[in-house]
């Protein structure tokens, strides 16, 4: 699909100043979702982007697009009904993990199911950094923060999982320093048509510095993650050497040419399968298992907003009244003369 | 009957119980009129035989009848027409279908209405209420026979006896239409089948279950007022509170040339609204239940900011809920219409019932200085004019406005004259188009009469900006924390709804212009405090009535029309949240109160007796 | 365990009329509950009933212990609270589809991520029944209610997969028409510690009937349905002719002594299994897969009330203060003469 | 300085920028005072510099300086002693320990701060602020350099230019601690470098991020004020108004022999009550971070029906979401004490500022009439008392208490002089054990005196029962729909809070006895009230002061005290929600009002100013 590309990342930045911390990670995702939006190449004002509550909701204020900075936990809920009043608009919902999954959590997994064409982007440095740093429902067990004195005492959320708990159909995750990366993610999140979740990996360089380090420094990367890519073969490793297989119904990683395994033997990912069975395994990976990036899950189904406006149509095309008054008079009536 | 729910609006209500003679109406019909007097009530009852002793089962000349007339004080007959009729079969319906008032709600054993049944009555259709042209009955029809059935399935009784139970069922029904308690009603049954403990359990079970039929369906009983005695010439229909309503929100969308956008969250009595816009696809209305009333309210917010005409719809603990929501919309001056359908609080309360308990709520329910424009309707077709003028200024002043209906309004139907749309005033945002200032145009920047701000929305070119629930710069529209600015935009938040008051008609006063006696009311209150006045004007009184639609802003010429009288009563359905209102803008009013809480509408003949005994003191 | 049984389960009975119409699938399950009591022997004194709003809700007026009903949508966080403020008590949550799992649905899953030890009965009619007939978020895609008049156009959630979606550890699911499963299974629930979730699929007689009617109906039921049962082979059928095997990723029905299938191919059901995998498939089948009802998993965890106490033993194990006065004391002071 | 922000109380301010010759600090200095005389300020200023021209980098005696002394009127000085001081290295700080006022914010650059720093400034210890006996000053530790050059990376420049930006950094810091727009000093820099683009562009950085920095963090700033000049015999310790709170709730249980729970959820100003309580496990306390809001209040719900002291803490959004859950204890009529730390409104509105504008949200903010108990604590310390109070009420009267404190006493600290608990009264529940009447005990059986209803929670044997959040029959306690029961609760709920005027203190009188004059106010204001009061009598004006801490119900004399004078002016920081309610509650009430909505204290002089009109008019 050859298109002229008419648009610069510079023309979706507005002239406020960001407000977030040197070194905060919400600084590269902006920048990565400027230039997602000139690869799309839409037009600034069809863009919507809505937030909640956090500092990295606080990103609308920097698109020179239209925007809404709303309430704590109710993005999803605000950024459905823009989608859904006016389906032609491109519709983002930036949020944080406490913004999402704590107060707003039952707004997300609703918008998920209902399966509403929205990018939502989630910021998940695993704390609340706008109110200085309790944790939020993705802080691991244990950990000590300002709410948790003692450490925590609950099992946090995995998004992934939480999505597909709630029938969602596109899910990714990328880490705030790959650049590249979750640019395309981002891109190819805004291409698919309903709800997208894109698992963003922030730091959070004042209240919980480091809390990705394992997994995001170069020098672990490779071989703590595993970059997913449709159709391609599952491999990981400095040298790619790794890769998955299919061990029962577990994972598990094989180096090629190790105890007999060939790069024949490495699963496809397949992003596209409807049964959400492989996508739920790769997504919950973690621990002995390299952490799943990329595109884990990207399959097509009925958009709420677009099911709204065919209905309509629908029932339209069978009753001729369309206004008001036609639609009284042909009603149970009486003249008095 | 001083005091009933479901059939709310009557002082004096008939009610009869009709079937075949062997569905023990007699008894049925003994034991209701025998609890009400028990209750207090004054009653008059008819017992109709039929003329046969052994007509053939459901044949016409087969119909057995019990008449009960009740009321608080002064019933000498049964009474005519009956407010209520029970039609345990086709002929039940047929013999009585000239003794019925407009809107009767009718009972009927949708299991002895089939084709052999209507057959046996002499019916040549199966739409036997068609065929009788009883088109404004309000009709439940319930499978009363099969339900009886299966709720005594425990009792082993075989099946003749058991569906003997159903005048029980029918009873229960009853009781529960007119809030009977059924603990008398037991007493009876166990005396009367005191040998026989199995059957008085089954008619106690049959009883029961037919009192909870009527509690778990609501089964859709509406009240019936005539508003206006003459009627003038056009094309009429009946329609409800819920429904104008429904009806003034399309109106005001056609008006303004937008879509409307309902996102709502089912709760009683507001349910309708959304059932009835989700109808409305012809008419293109986005009408959308969404997870809870949060959703409901934000995903209105969301479609306003795209340009819709959004609104939502709910009942007290929903406007509750969505309390945080609203103060958004403020500070984000964007158009919203909140509809609270108000019932019986606090909290969960009484769900069915009526009260004007959220006036305050929805005057302050938010944190911060954060004013909104208050609106409610008076009758149930005055529902379509609030909702037209709540989505009027809302549109036109970049503001949620509250409208405050009621159970009473809402499930009161009426006829209403179609209204032509030609009639009604256009509504006219201000777009970001049509800004005409020196410096270039920013999301805070307001026209200088109405201080409304210009209306951009995601789609025009030019226009992109950002807004949100944090305090702007007056000027730059840019997020301010600066005092002096929060001082102004406080300041020109509520100076902008003020001055809406000079876009509202000024408060009418009904009756006397020099009244002994001025009574206030808003609301849901307004036929009845105006039959009371008309009553008091009867009986050589002097008394005027000033009824309000438009609570915030208050219409101009407010404390002109309080202060010029020298006794003022301001009567509703709460504690005094009007009347401290009102004190709290009017320096020196000090109306009396006349205050109920009951969860029902006001009765006309206290009314009277009230307002009279303050004209003398 | 042998103990002496002090309990009937008319000792858990209230002396007010129930409410729900005649042939509402919730007099059954209250029986159940009734019975589930009396079998697991405990106090009614002890027992805190808590619900939302609906007509399910309505439930613990019929009980004849310590019961709260609440506000739509709270009752798991108002249980939460109940527990967390004293864990010798035994709770259980009455809950409808819409209650749960519409405005409640935050506070569910949160409550199943947080493991704490509730008893989660979920009354799954898939419509509003108190508010007499709208769609809930388990209406099936399509179906007419009074607020979908053409049709809802949205997925609905699948309990189960929610539930796992959210960390659960506990997940059963039944009829209402089967009185000794149901109350089996509520007492397993009840002896699970931590958050159990029971899916009790009941008819709305007056709104939605009929709407299970495919599944529970006695003739469709041994072929439509299979009941697991931990350490059990997974055969269904009227004459447990049929099995479940797996087939790669997917799980496939077989009938034994056909295609080459013996016994020992059929799959035995490993409720306990700590890996959500196998229990998130049997919970998902449906359409050519017979329903799963019974206990679907039912595994072991840490649970938050009783790892809160846990945290304040350890520190106060610590520190020797426990009044005001010895803490303020232990502080920055000053003193004035 | 008429209005600034993060330094709250003072009216003049002194701040000090001192570092290492080399690190700026007189542009630094200069910069801020031009831009704040550019905002309208009255300056004075001294600059500082080092005896040596040379001294070696991080000596004493190559420290610099530049002092800036501003605020709205008559400052004639360079000030004496600092409240801010910028100290860029350990010299700094030694060199300026005599003049920093207690409670300075004192803002160093951390990475300046490592042992050979230390070393040069000769430290011998490695805690400077202790070795100088620093013990009450606020620090804000900011690893300066180093932030500096993360963020300059993109501009290409050697270290050594990259950390000579940390000055600017530094000035970011300072100017959003006072609220300084950056726009100015941009420009200054902007015509400073305008040869250099990149080290113009650069600096700008640097000043903006030092800005954002400040802005993230918050820093911790807290506000100071000496709340008696008397200091009775005792232990003291510094507390702010969030940690009063939390240790008077400890308070009330204790007193109670309660075990205290805590459902919450982080918010600003009102984290801190959840983030104290949470380490509060050695004393037992249960203090919890929920989901949201309202699994905030519902857990606290639930633990106050399964028998603890419940509470839960948030600011005004947070309080409009836990409307409907505040209605459900209503009607439940059970114990809960909700802290409502009250922001800038509306909606997120500025959630760092200080308002009074929640009042009317915790009078009426509920559907159905809902009456709960509001009080309002007056000073940081006084937060421990409020505290007290509402955990004794909530306890002893069944009945949820909002408690109203504030931005500025939340952060605000105190002296306070350790409370010893034996001083404090008893909390008795009335439990359902102590009922006496003549039937069997139901859960909404009453103490006839105070209308409490007896407690019984679960595990006491014998009192299994249901509550819920319908209507509940007076004498069954079974759910009615009856309307005059209906009636009957509506007015028994009500009079239950009004009771409570029985057992709180009456409302005092400060002042002269026969004052021109009553000033009115509640909350947050008094030390401010009480400050414009004292300098009023020293003018030789007579004045007097009324300040409320109870509000709902209003002490009993409350009517006879505001009637007494002929002047009253109720002064709030809202638009007169405190006046609107006195005068919906006691005819013939009507004061003036002065009110100020800017997020800020008032400010002494301003309010002498104004009330001296008045008693003038
Ligand atoms: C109703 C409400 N509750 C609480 C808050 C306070 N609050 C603001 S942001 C936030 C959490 C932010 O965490 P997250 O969403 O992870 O965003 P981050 O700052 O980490 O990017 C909270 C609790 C609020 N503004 N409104
Ligand atoms: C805040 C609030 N919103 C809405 C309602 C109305 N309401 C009561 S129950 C209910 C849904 C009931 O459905 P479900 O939970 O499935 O229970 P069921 O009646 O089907 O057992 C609704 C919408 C309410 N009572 N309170
Ligand atoms: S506090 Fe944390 S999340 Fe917020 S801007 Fe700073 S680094 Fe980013
Ligand atoms: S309406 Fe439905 S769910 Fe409610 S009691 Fe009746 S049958 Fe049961
Ligand atoms: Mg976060
Ligand atoms: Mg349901």
């Amino acid at each position: 699909m050859e298109q002229e590309l008419k648009y610069q990342p510079k023309d979706y930045k507005s002239d406020q100043y960001v407000r977030w911390c040197p070194g905060c990670g919400d600084h590269a995702v902006l920048n990565c979702v400027h230039k997602a939006m000139a690869e799309l190449n839409v037009d600034p004002k069809d863009i919507a982007v809505i937030s909640g509550i956090g500092c990295s909701s606080r990103l609308p204020y920097y698109m020179n697009s239209y925007g809404f900075h709303t309430i704590h936990g109710r993005g999803a809920a605000i950024a459905t009904g823009v989608k859904t009043a006016n389906p032609a608009l491109n519709v983002w919902l930036m949020t944080g993990d406490g913004d999402c999954l704590a107060i707003g959590g039952n707004h997300f997994i609703h918008a998920v199911r209902r399966n509403i064409d929205l990018n939502i982007v989630l910021f998940n440095n695993k704390i609340y950094g706008l109110t200085k740093g309790q944790y939020s429902p993705t802080t691991d067990r244990g950990f000590v923060t300002k709410s948790s004195p003692y450490g925590t005492v609950e099992e946090p959320f995995i998004p992934a999982e939480l999505t597909f708990g709630a029938r969602g159909n596109f899910f990714a995750r990328v880490i705030d320093v790959d650049l590249k990366n979750t640019t395309d993610i981002l891109t190819a999140s805004a291409r698919h048509k309903g709800a997208s979740v894109v698992e963003v990996l922030v730091n959070c360089v004042i209240f919980n510095d480091g809390i990705h380090k394992q997994i995001t420094d170069k020098e672990f990367r490779p071989d703590r993650t595993i970059f997913l890519r449709h159709g391609e073969k599952m491999l990981f490793g400095k040298e790619n050497e790794k890769g998955l297989v299919l061990d029962g119904l577990k994972l598990k990683v094989v180096t090629i040419g190790q105890d007999g395994y060939t790069l024949d033997d490495i699963l496809v990912h397949d992003a596209h399968t409807e049964d959400a069975t492989m996508h739920m395994m790769l997504g919950m990976m973690g621990g002995d298992l390299p952490l799943a990036l990329g595109v884990i899950r990207d399959v097509d189904a009925p958009c709420y907003d677009q099911e709204v406006e065919k209905q309509i149509l629908e029932v339209q095309a069978k009753k001729p009244h369309r206004t008001l008054n036609e639609f009284l008079m042909s009603g149970e009536i009486w003249e008095v003369k | 009957m001083t005091e009933q729910t479901k059939v709310t609006t009557l002082e004096k209500v008939v009610v009869r119980f009709s079937g075949d003679s062997g569905d023990g109406m007699q008894l049925t019909g003994t034991i209701f009129s025998n609890l009400s007097a028990i209750l207090g009530n004054e009653i008059s009852t008819f017992p109709d035989f039929p003329a046969e002793i052994r007509a053939p089962q459901g044949s016409l000349s087969g119909v057995s009848g019990f008449q009960v007339h009740l009321g608080s004080k002064k019933i000498f007959t049964p009474g005519d027409k009956a407010d209520v009729l029970v039609a345990m079969n086709p002929a039940a319906l047929k013999v009585n279908v000239n003794y019925l008032k407009p809107l009767a709600i009718v009972v009927i054993d949708t299991d002895s209405f089939q084709k052999s049944d209507l057959d046996k009555a002499k019916f040549t259709t199966d739409d036997p209420f068609k065929e009788l042209g009883l088109t404004n009955v309000q009709v439940i029809a319930a499978p009363i026979s099969s339900m009886v059935k299966d709720g005594l399935a425990e009792f082993g009784l075989d099946n003749k006896s058991a569906v003997r139970c159903k005048n029980m069922f029918a009873l229960g029904l009853v009781c529960w239409l007119f809030d009977r308690p059924l603990d008398e009603a037991m007493h009876m049954l166990q005396n009367k089948f005191a040998k026989k403990p199995t059957i008085a359990q089954a008619n106690i079970k049959a009883l029961t279950d037919g009192y909870n039929y009527g509690h778990n369906t609501h089964a859709l009983v509406s009240t019936y007022r005539i508003e206006s005695k003459k009627m003038a010439p056009g094309f009429y229909t009946d329609v409800n509170g819920n429904k104008a309503t429904a009806y003034g929100l399309i109106a005001a969308a056609e008006k303004a040339g937008l879509k409307l956008f309902l996102g709502s969250y089912p709760i009683t009595p507001a349910t309708d609204i959304l059932q009835e816009l989700s109808a409305r696809k012809d008419l293109g209305v986005k009408a959308l239940q969404f997870e809870d009333e949060i959703a409901g309210i934000c995903t209105s917010i969301g479609a306003s900011f795209a340009g819709s005409l959004a609104a939502t719809s709910t009942s007290g603990p929903g406007l509750a809920l969505k309390s945080e929501a609203i103060g958004l919309a403020v500070i984000a001056e964007i158009p919203l219409v909140v509809v609270d359908v108000q019932r019986g609080g606090p909290s969960t309360g009484l769900p069915t019932k009526s009260e004007q308990t959220d006036l305050a709520q929805a005057l302050y329910g938010r944190n911060g200085e954060s004013p909104v424009v208050v609106i409610a309707a008076s009758t149930p077709t005055d529902c379509f004019d609030a909702a037209f003028w709540a989505g009027k200024l809302a549109l036109e002043h970049m503001t949620p406005v509250i409208l405050l209906t009621d159970s009473f309004l809402a499930n009161g139907s009426s006829a209403w004259k179609l209204p032509d749309m030609k009639d009604y005033p256009e509504i006219k945002p201000k777009y970001a188009t049509e800004y005409k200032g020196d410096t270039p145009w920013k999301a805070y920047h307001r026209d200088p009469e109405t201080l409304v701000r210009y209306w951009a929305v995601p789609g025009m070119e030019g226009f992109a900006h950002r807004i949100g629930g944090l305090e702007k710069d007056y000027d730059t529209s840019a997020i301010s924390t600066d005092p002096h600015n929060h001082q102004k935009m406080v300041t020109t938040r509520q100076a902008k709804i003020d001055k809406i008051a000079d876009y509202i008609p000024e408060v009418e006063v009904l009756g006397d212009k020099d009244a002994d006696l001025l009574i206030v009311g808003w609301g849901g209150t307004f036929g009845h405090l105006c039959e009371a006045m008309e009553t008091m004007h009867e009986n050589g009184k002097k008394v005027a009535l000033a009824h309000f639609k438009f609570i915030s802003p208050l219409p101009k010429n407010t404390a002109e029309v309080l202060l010029k009288y020298k006794k003022v009563v301001v009567a509703e359905q709460n504690n005094g949240q009007f009347a401290n209102y009102l004190r709290s803008k009017i320096s020196g009013f000090n109306p009396y109160k006349f205050n109920r809480v009951k969860g029902q509408p006001f009765i006309v003949s206290r009314l009277v007796e009230e307002f009279t005994k303050l004209l003398e003191a």
